[in-house]
């Protein structure tokens, strides 16, 4: 059994910095081979969650959910007053979801958020985090400069608005519900949900171009 | 602990890379790490003690290399730390000790065996306990100056400063101890903080920072 | 700015390579760019703006590249900022205009004259100034809990903490404000910190820690 | 003339980043070409430069001064005063020098230096600083860990010293005092220096070896 030694920990880091190839692609490889000869990991069920991550679980469950929530006033107080539940009617409870917090944008209101601490992100509902978000240039400026990141992602916020930063320090995920856009009347849900992009639920999108 | 990862607020790390960000993975191997983490056993670590294994990665390697190689980094660092695989091994590239049994071979798993079990990790934190809660929505608390020496969610930026109570979430499982092998359940807060409370340009800025912040991080306002 | 320099009482660097600690220069470029840092003619820089280009080295550039490497890419930067270099001239190797008149040939200096000019760099930075002290020595003071967003000397590990003024040393330019161009000279203090002011883990040692600290940087403690 | 230009300056170094060659060496040596041929270095001052902290300019200046002021009581008292007057006794007043301050260590304390925001150094008196005083490890752990920082080094300090490190955030410049060892009293000034090693000036040794 493992004690918990994290001195023990930093210096197998210290050694892997010297003892491993340097390409990440040989690393992991030599992660899998040594996992599944010892009986650690079946490669088929690897195969497996790598489908369920590329084809099934991604940021479309998430813009079903907003969507649900633009046309449906009930479904969205369900949604804002115990969010696992509400998804969970989907069939998208799941990885990173059983504390899902959702936080709507409103005229006066832009939603943003991160984890600066490691990379905290609703896995079910919005599947595998892009890669800025796990990065550093994120991370670090999402709390501290979230206007000047927005405005990277071209989002131009007035000073009327106020940024809200949700940073993620414990097991309660956060969900952006963006604004509907205007002159959607005539769209069904399937049709607003096409509108609803990933970066607008974690908040570094706001306007949709619904008006198009 | 005061390490690399601690990012929140360092400044320096220059503009936004967003560069294939509509890819889900970017390489094969990302896929296969990610699914290794997702389905591998492993020697009974709960997720406070992983994310204080990456927070241990040197910190040049925490910077310089790409996301989920830190993942690989760190399964091999448990499994070290846990004697399930030595350097000899990783450095000869294959296993070299049949003796120790990790249990029956594990079955494949389909796609919708996958999503029965995406949905059985909807993992829950929380507990009741006999504790009240300190503090009530809306009250004004400081968070502690100094972080644990070891693993820990209060960030830096966020010591010392203070807030107000914005929701309280019942009792969920310490992190600092967690990661120590403990598990206690203590009450837990969204506090939320003025931008100008944390960062010295944010003087005439109305925009607002919120943090989950357990009950130990925090302290009365005395006024 | 919270930048990758700051490093006072980061964890995770892992032990101290002493490796070569006997070698004044390790390889022979160490000693070219010691010796270019010395003698080059640089445009117009203070040594507080300097150090602020080595801060805003990218951060893993900072911590995984040799020492003195961080000098050299100091110095790109510094003669691209003035427009002495360009991306060109550096990517071809060689300067591609002679447009700029940097005044007279340069001498070459002997070894006499060196020991002579090394006596010439004995700068002092300390000047007469009006205002009197607002700190006496014994008295406690507070720091500030922001920085600065650019240069500042006031290492995050000191801010918001509780020390005694140890000493007094007279008018001193003031970085945060050099680093931009403006000489301003103001009071400057050696402070002295209980360590476990600074620690969590050091509540039951009695060891202290000094910083050099400017007027600007403190606060008197009421109590 | 520079504008000091941070923004400037931050995008040369990601662009430097990566359109520079990775090797030191080559990066240095197109610095100094460019230097050259603009007339703004004269590369046989370069090799003056070295020449003078390679040969001249080095620890053994400060072992000097210390074992000055084991043996005579007045300079030592002048060194405790003003370091920078006391060292030009000997010609050694010079660069990061003209606002040194000596620290003195006695039974029950110990001096440690360190600059955690960069790497300053007395120059003049020290020469060049070890890597190890200018890498990370070192500048974290020396204003946190001093102990287990000495312990590295081989210096056990016992409970009843205490531990005082000096971090060199202006322009002030720390030189320990070490003690003088035990049983050196038949040894001359110049044999006294050569007990005196760099670290104790630093303060990463503390008894020096005279009693053998």
């Amino acid at each position: 059994m493992p004690e918990f030694d994290a001195k023990k920990v930093a210096e197998a880091h210290q050694h892997l910095h010297s003892h491993l190839p340097s390409e990440s692609a040989l690393r992991v490889k030599t992660l899998e081979t040594l996992l599944e000869q010892k009986g650690l990991v079946n490669p088929a069920t690897i195969d497996a969650w790598v489908e369920a991550y590329t084809e099934e679980i991604g940021p479309r469950r998430g813009a079903q959910v907003v969507a649900r929530a633009w046309v449906d006033p009930a479904f969205k107080a369900r949604l804002l007053e115990d969010a696992p539940a509400a998804i969970d009617e989907f069939g998208f409870l799941g990885k990173a979801t059983a504390h899902l917090k959702v936080v709507e944008n409103t005229d006066s209101v832009h939603n943003l958020v991160v984890c600066t601490l490691c990379s905290c992100y609703p896995f079910s509902i919005l599947g595998i985090a892009p890669a800025w978000y796990k990065a550093a240039a994120y991370r670090s400026r999402a709390v501290r400069d979230p206007r000047g990141v927005l405005a990277e992602f071209g989002v131009e916020i007035g000073d009327e608005v106020e940024v809200r930063t949700w940073d993620s320090t414990a097991e309660l995920r956060y969900l952006v519900l963006p604004q509907r856009p205007p002159a959607t009347e005539d769209l069904d849900e399937e049709g607003l949900a096409a509108l609803v992009t990933r970066n607008s639920m974690i908040g570094t999108d706001r306007d949709l171009g619904g008006s198009a | 602990m005061d390490g690399i990862h601690d990012l929140g607020g360092k400044q320096g790390y220059g503009p936004i890379d967003r560069t294939g960000e509509d890819e889900v993975f970017h390489e094969e191997w990302e896929g296969r790490e990610w699914g290794i983490a997702q389905c591998a056993r492993t020697p009974g670590i709960t997720i406070d003690w992983w994310r204080h294994c990456r927070e241990l990665i040197l910190p040049e390697d925490y910077l310089a290399r790409p996301y989920f190689d830190s993942w690989a980094q760190t399964d091999f660092s448990t499994y070290i730390e846990a004697g399930w695989m030595t350097y000899e091994e990783i450095a000869a590239g294959k296993s070299l000790r049949q003796d120790l049994d990790y249990g029956e071979p594990l079955e494949a798993m389909n796609l919708q065996q996958i999503l029965d079990e995406d949905r059985a990790h909807a993992f829950r934190f929380d507990a009741e306990i006999d504790t009240p809660p300190a503090f009530v929505v809306g009250q004004q608390v400081s968070t502690q100056r100094h972080g644990h020496g070891g693993h820990t969610r209060l960030p830096q930026y966020a010591r010392g400063r203070v807030g107000k109570i914005h929701a309280h979430h019942g009792a969920h499982v310490f992190p600092d101890w967690s990661a120590e092998g403990r598990e206690v359940h203590q009450h837990l807060y969204s506090v939320v903080f003025d931008a100008s409370e944390l960062w010295p340009e944010a003087a005439d800025r109305h925009d607002r920072v919120y943090l989950d912040l357990w009950e130990a991080y925090l302290l009365p306002v005395t006024t």
